[in-house]
Formats: C-alpha cells, sequence, structure tokens
C-alpha cells in the first residue's frame, strides 16, 4: 500500500528541520559544556574513562532509572505475551548445518567478549551496557539456532537474573545512606570493587532483558516459526 | 462558636439522615424534630442577643488572604429565625405530606442541608462567604427540585440549574472583581465600600452583576423563569423553599448588597438604585397580571410570589429608612403568609387531589378550617388591616412617599389591588358547589392542617404586634436603622 | 563549516525524516522506525554540539546522555513491536486508521 | 543526616523495590508489597510535606556532587504536595485494586504482572516530582510512557491495544522532540540542573528554542488541546484503578515539569508570547473538552473527557506569570489546589464509573437510570466528585476557580476570569446530564456484587475529601510560596 506524500506531516518535519539548523548554527562555535569539571573530577576518583565515571557516579542515578526502564520494558511486553499455551511452537525446528555450528562457535567466544568489556570499561569505552548487548545477542542467537533453555533455568530464574542488577543497584545505592553518605555516594575505599560488582551483575540483567524482549514476543506469531 | 451552630447542627442532622437510611422512618422523624427543634432555639437565642447588641461573629482563614467569616446581627438573624421556626413547622407538614412517599430519607437529608446554606446566607458577615452559602444552597436545592425523578421534574431541575449557575457565576465574579478593588469588605451598615474612590464604572458593573446573581433566586424578572417549573416538587419543597428559604435568600443578597455593602447613599449616587427599583416595579406589575390568569393553584401562588419579592426587593432600592424596614419586615410576613398559601394547596393536592381551580368546587364545605386559614392569609397578603401584610405594606408605602418617589406608592397600591384580583377567585372557586368524592372524611390528616392553622394565626399576631419588640416590624426598623445613621428622619 | 557542524546539521535532517515518517505513515512499523530515527537524529545532534570543546576532546555529559537515550530508545521500540505484533494477532491489521470493527464493550 | 534528610531518595526508592520485590515474588505476595509500600509512601510524602511546611525547600545532592556535576532534588512546596497527592490517590488505586482484580489472575490482565508496572509508574511520578534536571525529567518521562502505555493495554484487547498503540506514538513523538530540546538547551548553556540554568539563561542564546520544543513536548504528554487525541480512549478503555491513576496523576506530572521549566528555568517572557499561548490553547481546551464531554454516551469516555477539560485550568497560570509576584502567587495556589482538588475528584469519579459500570454490567449512560434509589452510595459519589468538576463551594474546584478569577481580574486580563466563568457553566451542563441519568425514577436492575463494599465507599470518601477542600487553601497557598517559582517572582520586581 503505496502511502502518499502528506502535507501537514511535511510542513511539520520541514518547519522543525528549519528551526533546529537555524539554532544549531546560531550557537557559538566552541562551547566547553561540562567536560573540565567533569575531567577534574574523574582524575580524583580515579577513572580514566570519563564517560563511564559520568554514567555510573556523576549521574548514577540516571543509570538507575535506566536500568528500570529497560526492566520496565520487559515486564511490559511480558505483560503483553499472548499465553504461553497457544504459542507453544518453538521458534524454530532443528538448525541447519551454518547455523547450527557457527553457535556453537560464536556463543563461548560472546561470553568471554561481555567478560572483557565489563572490565574495560573503566578505562576504555565498554561497560555495563556494551557488554549486555553482547550477552543478549548471543542469547538469541542460541534460541534461534533452536536450543532450548536447560531444565534447571525455570521461570522464577529467570525473573532472578532480570531484576538481579537493579536490587543490586538499590541496595549499592542504599549502602552509602546507612553510614552518613546520601544516595549513590560510594565510599572512597570501595569505589572501585563496588562498580565493578556493579557492572558484572547489571550486564547480566542487561544481557537477560534484551534477550527475552526479543523472545517474548518472537516465541509465537501465526504464520512464521517452525514447520 | 455558637455562631456556627445554625450551619453546623443542620448538616449534621442532614447526614444522620441520609446515614438511618429509609427503613427507620420513626428514628429519622425523631432526628429531624429534635434536631430542627433545638437550631431554632439557638437561632432564636442568637437573634435575643443580637437584639441586645452583643453581635457574636467568628472567622477561619479560607484563601489566600480572605477570611470565611460568619456573624450573627439583627438583619441576618431575622430571616435564619423565620427560616429555622418554618423549617420545624414544615418538617411536621412534610411527614404527614410525605407519609407514602419514597426516598424520604434522601428528602429530609437534603431539607436539612437546604436549611444549613439558608442559616448560612443569613449569617455570612462578608460578600464571599454569603456567595459560597448562596451557591451550596443551589447545589442542596436540586435534588428536591428533581425529587420525583419523573421527566418534567428533570426538566424543571434543568432549567432551574441553567438560571440559578448562570447567575452564579455572574456572582463570583462580581463578587471577585469587588475583592481585587476593595479586598475583603465585611458588611457593614452604611455600606463598607468608603475605601474605594473613583473606578464608578467598575463598580456599576460590579453592582449589576452581583443584582443577577442574587436576581435569579429573588426572581427579579426577567430571571424569574425557573421559579413557575420548580413547582413541580413536592408541597413541603415549594413551601419551605421556594416561598421562605431559596427566593429569600436572594431577596436577602440584595438588602445586604444596598444596605450594607454599597450603602443607601452610594448606590443613589451611583444610579444604581434606581435601575433596580424600576426593574422591581415591572417585575411586580407584570408578574401580579400573570398571576391572574394562571388556573394552576401553585402556579398562580408562584406568580405571587414573583410579585410579592419584588414588592422587598423596590422597597430596599428607594434607599430610605422606613422603606428598607418594611422590605425586611415584609420579608418576614409574606414568609408565613405565602407558606400558609403553599401548605394548603399541597393538603387539597394531596387530601382531595386536587390542583386547579377550575376543580376547587366544594372544597369550602370538605376542607372549612383549611380553607379558612387560607382566606386569612389571602387577606393578609391583600394588605387588609390589621393582618401582617397591611402592616409591611403601610411601611412601604410610607416609606415610598418618605422617599420622594411617591410613583412607587402608586405600584404598591396598584399591585394590592391585583393581589386581591387573583387571591379572591381562589376563594370564590371552593366555595362553588363541586362534586368532589365523598369518600376521605372531613378535614385532611392532622399533621397537615396544624401546621396550616399555626402559621394563619401567626400571620395575624404578626400584624397586630406590629409595633411590639420582637415583632418582625419592630425589629426590621431596629436591624435598619443603622444602615441610615442610626436616626428616624 | 567546521566538522561539528556537518554532523549536527546531518543529525537534525535525519531527525526531520523521522518525524514525517512518525507522523504520515500507516503501517506501525514504519512509526517504530521513525521514531528511532529521530532518535539517532537527536544522538548526532548531541554528539556533533558536543564535540565543540576548545581542547578537543569531546565533552562527556552528551556522550552519556547518549548512551542513556540509546537504552530509552531500546524500551520504547520494544513495547512499540510487542504491541504492534500483538495488535495484529488480535486484529488482523498493522495500522491504526482502520477501525477494527464497529461496537464496543467494557 | 537524619532519615528526615533522606526523604527525597527514600520516596523514589521505596516503591523502585517495590516494583523490583513484586516482579521476582509470587502472584499472592505481590498485592500485599503492593499496600505495604504504598502505606510506606504515603508516610513518608507526610513526613516531607511537614519538613517542606515547616522548615522551607532544600535540595538533595545524589552522590555528593552537587549541581553542576552530579543530579540535585528538590523538594520544595508544590512538589512536597504533588508528593502527598500521588501517595493518597495512588494508595487509594492500590486498595482499589486488590478489590478489582482476582487474586489467581492467571494469564489474564497482564499475566498478573499489574502491580509490577503499577509500582513502576509511582517510581517515576515521584522522581518527576522531585528531580530538579532538565535530563533526569527524560529519563522520568520516559519511565511514565512506557508504565502507562503497558498499564493501558493490560486488558489485552484490540480496544485497548488502538488505545496504547495510539499512547505509545504520542509518547515517542514527546521523548525524541524533548531530548532534542535538551541537546539544544545543554549545547547553548552548558547546564542541566534548573537552578543553573535559571542563572546562566541569555536572551539571544539557542536556549530559547531548545525549551520551547521541552514545552511542546510536555504539552503533548499533557494531552493539553489540539495534541489530547490520545487521552480519552487510552484513559476509558485502560482498567478502572488504571483511568483514575492516569487522569488523577500522570497528566499532573508531565504539567508539572511544565510548571518548573516556565516558571521556574525560564524568567519571564523569555520565549516571547508563550504564556499567552499555552494560556489559549487552555481555554480551548475547557471548551472543547466539556463540549466533547457533553456529547460522550459511555461513562468512561465521558470522564476521560471531562479530564482533557480540566487539564485547561491548570494553564491559565502561564498568562498571569509575569504580572507582579502577588498575582503569580494568587494563580499558582490556585492552580496547585485545582491540582489536588481534581486528582481527588477524578479518582473518585473514575472508581465510581467503574464501580457502576461493574454493577450495571454495562457503560451506556442512557441506561443507568434509577440509580439513586439502587445505588445511592456511587451516584452520591458522582454527584460530590462534580460538584469539584464545577468548581462550586465548598470544594477545591471552587476555590481555585476563585484564585484564579481574582488573579486575572487583578493582573487586568479579565478575559480568562470569563473563560472560567464559562468552563464552570460547562462542567455543570456535562455534569448534570449524567447526574439527571442517575436521579431518573425508571428503576432499571442491577447485577449483585460479591465485590466488598470498599469499592464503594472509597470513592466516596475521596470525592468528600475534594468536596471540602476548599479549607485547605491556606496551607496550599503558604506551600506554593515555598517554591523556587516563588523565589525568582520575589527577585524580579
Amino acid at each position: 500500500m503505496r502511502d502518499r506524500l502528506k502535507i501537514m506531516p511535511l510542513l511539520a518535519s520541514l518547519a522543525a528541520l528549519g528551526i533546529i539548523a537555524t539554532t544549531i548554527i546560531g550557537l557559538p562555535s566552541t562551547a566547553p559544556g561540562l567536560s573540565a569539571q567533569m575531567n577534574a573530577n574523574a582524575e580524583t576518583i580515579g577513572i580514566k574513562n570519563v564517560v563511564t565515571a559520568v554514567l555510573l557516579d556523576f549521574r548514577g542515578y540516571d543509570t538507575l532509572l535506566e536500568i528500570s526502564v529497560l526492566m520496565l520494558a520487559t515486564v511490559a511486553v511480558l505483560s503483553l505475551r499472548v499465553p504461553p499455551s497457544e504459542s507453544r511452537r518453538r521458534l524454530t525446528g532443528e538448525s541447519g548445518l551454518l547455523l547450527g555450528s557457527l553457535t556453537r562457535l560464536l556463543a563461548p567466544f560472546m561470553i568471554v567478549i561481555a567478560g572483557f568489556l565489563v572490565w574495560v570499561g573503566s578505562s576504555g569505552p565498554g561497560g555495563a551496557f556494551q557488554a549486555g548487548a553482547v550477552l543478549g545477542a548471543g542469547g538469541i542467537l542460541l534460541a534461534l539456532a533452536g536450543y532450548d533453555r536447560p531444565a534447571w533455568v525455570r521461570q522464577s530464574l529467570i525473573r532472578v537474573a532480570l531484576t538481579i542488577g537493579l536490587l543490586a543497584f538499590i541496595a549499592i545505592a542504599l549502602l552509602p545512606i546507612l553510614n552518613g553518605g546520601t544516595l549513590l555516594e560510594y565510599p572512597d575505599s570501595a569505589r572501585k570493587t563496588l562498580l565493578l560488582l556493579l557492572e558484572g551483575l547489571l550486564t547480566l540483567s542487561i544481557g537477560a532483558s534484551l534477550a527475552s524482549l526479543f523472545l517474548a514476543s518472537a516465541s509465537r506469531g501465526q504464520d512464521g516459526g517452525g514447520r | 462558636m455558637t455562631v456556627w451552630l445554625p450551619i453546623l447542627l443542620p448538616t449534621l442532622i442532614a447526614i444522620v439522615t441520609f446515614v438511618l437510611g429509609e427503613a427507620r422512618s420513626h428514628a429519622r422523624n425523631a432526628v429531624n424534630l429534635i434536631g430542627a427543634a433545638v437550631s431554632a432555639t439557638i437561632v432564636v437565642w442568637l437573634a435575643y442577643g443580637a437584639y441586645g447588641g452583643d453581635v457574636v461573629a467568628s472567622t477561619i482563614p479560607l484563601l489566600s488572604g480572605i477570611d470565611f467569616g460568619v456573624h450573627a446581627d439583627l438583619t441576618g438573624m431575622l430571616f435564619s429565625t423565620v427560616a429555622s421556626v418554618l423549617w420545624f413547622v414544615t418538617l411536621i407538614y412534610a411527614i404527614g405530606y410525605m407519609d407514602h412517599a419514597r426516598d424520604r430519607a434522601r428528602f429530609f437529608g437534603f431539607f436539612a442541608l437546604c436549611i444549613a446554606a439558608a442559616n448560612g446566607v443569613a449569617l455570612a458577615s462578608d460578600p464571599i462567604s454569603l456567595f459560597l452559602f448562596y451557591e451550596i444552597l443551589t447545589l442542596t436545592t436540586y435534588p428536591l427540585v428533581v425529587h420525583s425523578g419523573t421527566a418534567e421534574a428533570r426538566a424543571a431541575g434543568r432549567k432551574y440549574l441553567i438560571y440559578a449557575l448562570t447567575g452564579g457565576t455572574a456572582l463570583l465574579i462580581g463578587v471577585a472583581w469587588l475583592t481585587v478593588l476593595a479586598g475583603q469588605t465585611p458588611f457593614t451598615p452604611g455600606g463598607a465600600l468608603a475605601g474605594v474612590t473613583g473606578q464608578t464604572t467598575a463598580l456599576r458593573a460590579i453592582f449589576a452583576l452581583m443584582v443577577a446573581g442574587f436576581g435569579v433566586k429573588a426572581a427579579l424578572m426577567p430571571l424569574h423563569g425557573w421559579l413557575p417549573g420548580a413547582m413541580v416538587a413536592p408541597a413541603p419543597v415549594s413551601s419551605l423553599l421556594h416561598a421562605v428559604a431559596v427566593v429569600k435568600a436572594g431577596v436577602f443578597g440584595i438588602i445586604r448588597l444596598v444596605n450594607e455593602l454599597y450603602g443607601p447613599e452610594f448606590a443613589t449616587s451611583l444610579g444604581a438604585a434606581q435601575v433596580l427599583s424600576a426593574l422591581a416595579a415591572i417585575s411586580i406589575i407584570v408578574a401580579s397580571v400573570i398571576a391572574l390568569r394562571q388556573d394552576d393553584l401553585k402556579k398562580r401562588l408562584a406568580y405571587s410570589t414573583i410579585a410579592q419579592l419584588s414588592y422587598i426587593t423596590l422597597g430596599v432600592a428607594l434607599c430610605s429608612p422606613l422603606a428598607a424596614a418594611g422590605a425586611l419586615a415584609h420579608l418576614a410576613h409574606h414568609a408565613f403568609m405565602k407558606i400558609t398559601m403553599f401548605f394548603t394547596a399541597g393538603s387539597l393536592a394531596e387530601t382531595v387531589h386536587v390542583k386547579k381551580l377550575s376543580q376547587m368546587g366544594g372544597v369550602a364545605r370538605r376542607m372549612p378550617i383549611t380553607m379558612t386559614s387560607f382566606a386569612v392569609a389571602a387577606f393578609a397578603l391583600a394588605g387588609i388591616p390589621p393582618l401582617a401584610g397591611f402592616a409591611s405594606k403601610w411601611m412601604l408605602g410610607a416609606g415610598a412617599v418618605e422617599s420622594g418617589s411617591t410613583w412607587a406608592l402608586i405600584v404598591y397600591v396598584a399591585a394590592g389591588a391585583l393581589a386581591m384580583g387573583y387571591m379572591v377567585p381562589i376563594l370564590f372557586a371552593s366555595l362553588r358547589k363541586g362534586d368532589l368524592d365523598a369518600t376521605g372524611g372531613l378535614e385532611s390528616d392532622p399533621r397537615m392542617l396544624w401546621p396550616i392553622v399555626f402559621v394563619a394565626v401567626v400571620s395575624i399576631v404578626m400584624g397586630l404586634a406590629a409595633g411590639v419588640p420582637g415583632s418582625p416590624a419592630h425589629w426590621a426598623m431596629s436591624a435598619v436603622l443603622p444602615s441610615f445613621g442610626g436616626v428616624m428622619p | 563549516m567546521s566538522t561539528y557542524l556537518i554532523y549536527s546539521l546531518g543529525g537534525a535532517v535525519i531527525f526531520a525524516i523521522g518525524l514525517y515518517a512518525l507522523l504520515a505513515r500507516r503501517h506501525l512499523v514504519h512509526k517504530v522506525i521513525g521514531a528511532n530515527l529521530m532518535g539517532s537524529g537527536t544522538f548526532l545532534v548531541l554528539i556533533g554540539l558536543g564535540n565543540r570543546a576548545p581542547g578537543g576532546t569531546p565533552d562527556p555529559v552528551p556522550q552519556a546522555m547518549v548512551l542513556t537515550g540509546i537504552v530509552v530508545t531500546v524500551a520504547l521500540t520494544a513495547l512499540g513491536l510487542a504491541i504492534t505484533k500483538r495488535y495484529f494477532s488480535a486484529t488482523g491489521l498493522d495500522d491504526l486508521d482502520t477501525d477494527p470493527r464497529e461496537g464496543d464493550h467494557p | 543526616m537524619t532519615l528526615v534528610d533522606h526523604l527525597p531518595a527514600l520516596l523514589i526508592i521505596a516503591p523502585l523495590a517495590g516494583a523490583a520485590i513484586t516482579f521476582v515474588t509470587e502472584r499472592s505476595v505481590d498485592r500485599i508489597v503492593a499496600v505495604l509500600t504504598s502505606i510506606i509512601i504515603t508516610l513518608f510524602s507526610g513526613m516531607l510535606l511537614y519538613r517542606v511546611a515547616s522548615g522551607g525547600a532544600f535540595r538533595y545532592e545524589i552522590g555528593g556532587w552537587g549541581a553542576p556535576i552530579g543530579i540535585d532534588l528538590v523538594a520544595d512546596g508544590p512538589a512536597a504536595l504533588f508528593l502527598l497527592l500521588t501517595a493518597v490517590v495512588g494508595t487509594a488505586v492500590t486498595i482499589y485494586a486488590t478489590a478489582y482484580f482476582p487474586k489467581d489472575c492467571g494469564t489474564s490482565y497482564g499475566h498478573g504482572l499489574f502491580w509490577t508496572l503499577w509500582l513502576f509508574m509511582w517510581t517515576s511520578l515521584n522522581a518527576l516530582f522531585l528531580t530538579g534536571d532538565v535530563f533526569n525529567v527524560y529519563v522520568c518521562l520516559e519511565l511514565i510512557g512506557i508504565s502507562a502505555v503497558a498499564l493501558v493495554t493490560l486488558k489485552g484487547d484490540a480496544d485497548a491495544l488502538r488505545a496504547g498503540a495510539r499512547y505509545l506514538f504520542a509518547s515517542m513523538l514527546a521523548a525524541m522532540t524533548y531530548l532534542l530540546g535538551v541537546a539544544l538547551l545543554y549545547s547553548s548553556t552548558g547546564q542541566l540542573d534548573m537552578e543553573m540554568l535559571r542563572a546562566t539563561l541569555t536572551p539571544d542564546s539557542g536556549a530559547a528554542t531548545g525549551l520551547a520544543l521541552m514545552v511542546a513536548a510536555l504539552v503533548l504528554k499533557t494531552a493539553l488541546v489540539p495534541a489530547h487525541f490520545w487521552l480519552p480512549t487510552a484513559h476509558a478503555s485502560a482498567p478502572t484503578p488504571v483511568s483514575a491513576a492516569l487522569s488523577a496523576l500522570v497528566v499532573k506530572a508531565s504539567y508539572f515539569a511544565i510548571l518548573r521549566l516556565m516558571l521556574s528555568v525560564m524568567p519571564p517572557g523569555f520565549i516571547p508570547g508563550a504564556g499567552t499561548l499555552l494560556g489559549i490553547l487552555g481555554s480551548m481546551a475547557i471548551i472543547w473538552g466539556s463540549l466533547q464531554a457533553m456529547r460522550q454516551t459511555r461513562i468512561k469516555q465521558w470522564v476521560a473527557y471531562s479530564t482533557v477539560a480540566q487539564i485547561g485550568y491548570l494553564f491559565i497560570v502561564f498568562p498571569l506569570a509575569d504580572s507582579g509576584a502577588d498575582v503569580l502567587a494568587a494563580a499558582l495556589g490556585g492552580v496547585l489546589l485545582h491540582a489536588l482538588s481534581h486528582g481527588l475528584a477524578k479518582t473518585a469519579l473514575f472508581l465510581g464509573a467503574g464501580s457502576l459500570m461493574d454493577r450495571f454490567g454495562h457503560n451506556e449512560i442512557a441506561r443507568m437510570t434509577g440509580a439513586a434509589r439502587t445505588l445511592p452510595v456511587l451516584t452520591a459519589t458522582v454527584a460530590l466528585a462534580g460538584v469539584t468538576m464545577m468548581g462550586l463551594p465548598p470544594s477545591g474546584g471552587f476555590g481555585s476557580k476563585w484564585q484564579l478569577v481574582s488573579a486575572s481580574i487583578g493582573a487586568g486580563q479579565w478575559w480568562w476570569a470569563l473563560v472560567l466563568g464559562l468552563g464552570g457553566l460547562l462542567a455543570a451542563a456535562y455534569m448534570f446530564r449524567v447526574l439527571a441519568v442517575l436521579l431518573s425514577d425508571t428503576p432499571t436492575e442491577v447485577r449483585p456484587t460479591h465485590a466488598p463494599v470498599r469499592l464503594e465507599w472509597l470513592p466516596l470518601a475521596l470525592a468528600v475529601a475534594a468536596l471540602f477542600f476548599v479549607f485547605a487553601a491556606p496551607f496550599v497557598d503558604s506551600l506554593a510560596g515555598i517554591s523556587t517559582i516563588m523565589l525568582h517572582a520575589g527577585v524580579t520586581p
């Protein structure tokens, strides 16, 4: 069904483009923003990758809400899925030769990469989200290749995996309040270990969330799917 | 604190009545009667205090920089006493009238709430508090107008709301505008707007808005349209609310507006009082003429009420002490006279199922006491001495002459003749022979009869005792004097 | 025409294209794609304008905002696609303009 | 730092923890956790309100970094009031939901995930009322948007999905526009904290465009006419407790952000004509929403369009903002009073309407005759809530109408007073149209209900609270004074 050109939306987007472009052009060509203060403070807490410092420490509250957004989306998609009884058809039949063997090769490699990304996050580009994305992709790949969930991975365990990151974040955020600090005020001594522990658990949760975001709505469907 | 009781006590009674529900009618009747008696005594006690000169007042902070207050001054207590006493009487009548009706708990509950709001209007110490209770009165009367739930009742309710809420909005904007100009102006005899200099156009507009707001309930033509329609409500509602509480609240608002907010001299200087008096005069004449042609008894009484209310409005608008006192006295006198007639109309409808004059043949023989009471009230209304109506009309007439506008005297005299014109045919209609069904016994249910007789007798007593302190006439005189510099010209 | 202008103006264009798609296209998935385009455009504007620090190192705050924005866009897209799929399986429709059927139930 | 100092943080963490717990635990435990969480939050909100009322507004620096680096939470008068409103309405909705959603609802109602979604929404509402950082407002808006859409589509039928989809695309459009606004604002001022922004805003910078985009996005989220298209279907097809929360709280959250941006961040007249435009749109909302409400035949659509109309009142403060401090104080007190009393009354109205639908078995207003006799409590609820909608005394609606009328006359812009007066009349028109049906005497049979009594008395309690809310006006006005808005107004002449 070809969509014909609609005038009003066209005008709206052109107007938006005009306003935004003129504003951007009007901005001064050099603007330090907050980079100076951010770099200085990142030195004091000893995290070389300033973006990770901003994400997890200075504006850690944003990240806390961000994790909540991701988990909320997962819960929302879970609430929208058709009851499992109707969608018992598995995603695909037995996997073809190429997909099966490729998955067997890639899966362990992706887990190692995810671990590396978590570790390098404090100094170079990387961190919980990037690692979580890789882990999630691995999970989806396994499901597409027809590897079913092992028996011991029950529904309740998946829910725990999904929330472990958020619960850890809440616990670590509340910790400083008990001994005199404010929310999310990491004690200098344990900052590094706390952040690493937090990033690890966040990675697990983000991976689980991204995988279930895909699998929850993909595992049923009228026409596609298995033979 | 006691000054709040006339408002809180009836509200409490209403809540208890709602909670008691439909089944326990005896308990409910007891609660209402005792409660009404207690609140009537409190009101009379406060009135006695006011007569003695100590005006009890109390305020609580309400909106940004505005206090919500009540005070028991003479003017207010007269209206509140009339409303409370007649509430007690009407309760007895209503118990008889609604003997086999449905939804009585809802009826008596909202009945009590209306009286609470009416007392609030009477006691309010400044225009904002008055407006508050005035709007609550609109809300609490609506369920009573649509009580029967029939299509006709709901249509009358809708019409009532359109008039009342539009008027309410005009009043809101007027009062808010006045508050912005002059701050919170509590009612003070002789006027409270001394502080406002200039702004004459704004003050005229505010006066017009407030007259529009009060005029709806005061049935000032052309804002009277809802009153005839509201007659579809049960008789106790028509008698207490549409002859005493609701319509008098409107007129009472105009009395406060002219005597104690703008002040008689200032209102006359603005030219506003003259316009108001013209409007009132037109209403008197037109309403009386329409009343002549009404065959339905309650509709005829409704148009008579519209005319009589404008007696009061005209009296106030003449801005002379005697006329203002006459107006306030007429507020009380008319209440007792008209309630007798509405009681009678209700009793006729309930006992012999007669609603129209054409069907009233033989009623006098069947219900002699009721009809004699009606006759007494009718003659009183027409101004026959020595009955109540004559006393207040004489003061109004004298006030008209004293204020120099003799045309008002002519209007009053003409209206008196017209009143005879629409009252006497009712009496003749009842004296005609008619084929009433002779099944029922003589007279109506005693619970309906004795209240009729009581209010008729009071109409006579008020006329005779016009000069005695404590009678409405004397009470009105002493209430109004401070607004005119405390001296009889 | 310094480099930051190229990227930020490019971002603005992408935002406008996405806005048109979200408003004009009838198919729900096209609308979701449009929303993603708007997101990418905004991120490009953010990063472009974040690159004006005198010392040459880009300002970290816009980068943090973009990371958060990406996660939020992922969440919105996932929910959008889930609703689209569920609406398709419930009514066989893939756009909001045609009314599934008349009548209504509580 | 005693417990009271940590209240802003606890008010956000408590519902967030509650949401995470309810997701992990079994369904039967969920409702207990939810009720417990709502009681704790109500307690915290009360304590915060007392602290702000007695000790004045205060900032909470998350992570101890302070404004430009970290994110600050601002607990001032309006925030504390909205938090308490959210707590009261939230607790009422939670209690109502324990009776509305069956214990073992199996796969219906989104597989019993209502509680988790509801507590996530509560988290985001509290977070938005408290945040002092414009980018953080963005994340909160998304949390609200997603949880609201998920709750709207909870029933899973075609109407709910349609309404949810339309709501989601409106949210997406608003989200992206808002973020672009933040991008332009940050690029021109280099600040994200509202107080810092106020200090560095210069009229000629690109910030005006950024802020204009942000306000436009928030106007879309608040469903101000003409951007209200998504609200009626969404609020009407959601389950009853969700509809109440959406109408009473969610639209007010994005409105609160507008209040912060327009009055606290931007000096008066920063975007020329913005205040007047919002006032005009608000007036259109009042009139258009009321006219539409008069035409509705189904009770939940009727209540939803009443929300569209009532939202208009909140925008009358903006054209009055730059007419001196005392006019602003009266107008701000007025809109806060309106937001609070409308929140209570609208919750009562939606819960009452939901119970009426449950008892009558359909949602056609015309066939709900004789309700006054058979369902007196529900009829009373609708009637009393209606009094607030109409702005008649002694309701909070009257208090706000009075203060807004006085403020507009005081500011010499008397036309807003006419709009408010007309709005009250139109509200009376659509209110009494339904009340007349409920009061009519043709009896219709009513389904017996197993539902516990709280489904009827809870809405009545809220309606009565709204009915006497005018007496809370002095308290609300004093708290309106303790706000960053008045702080700046005090500064400018």
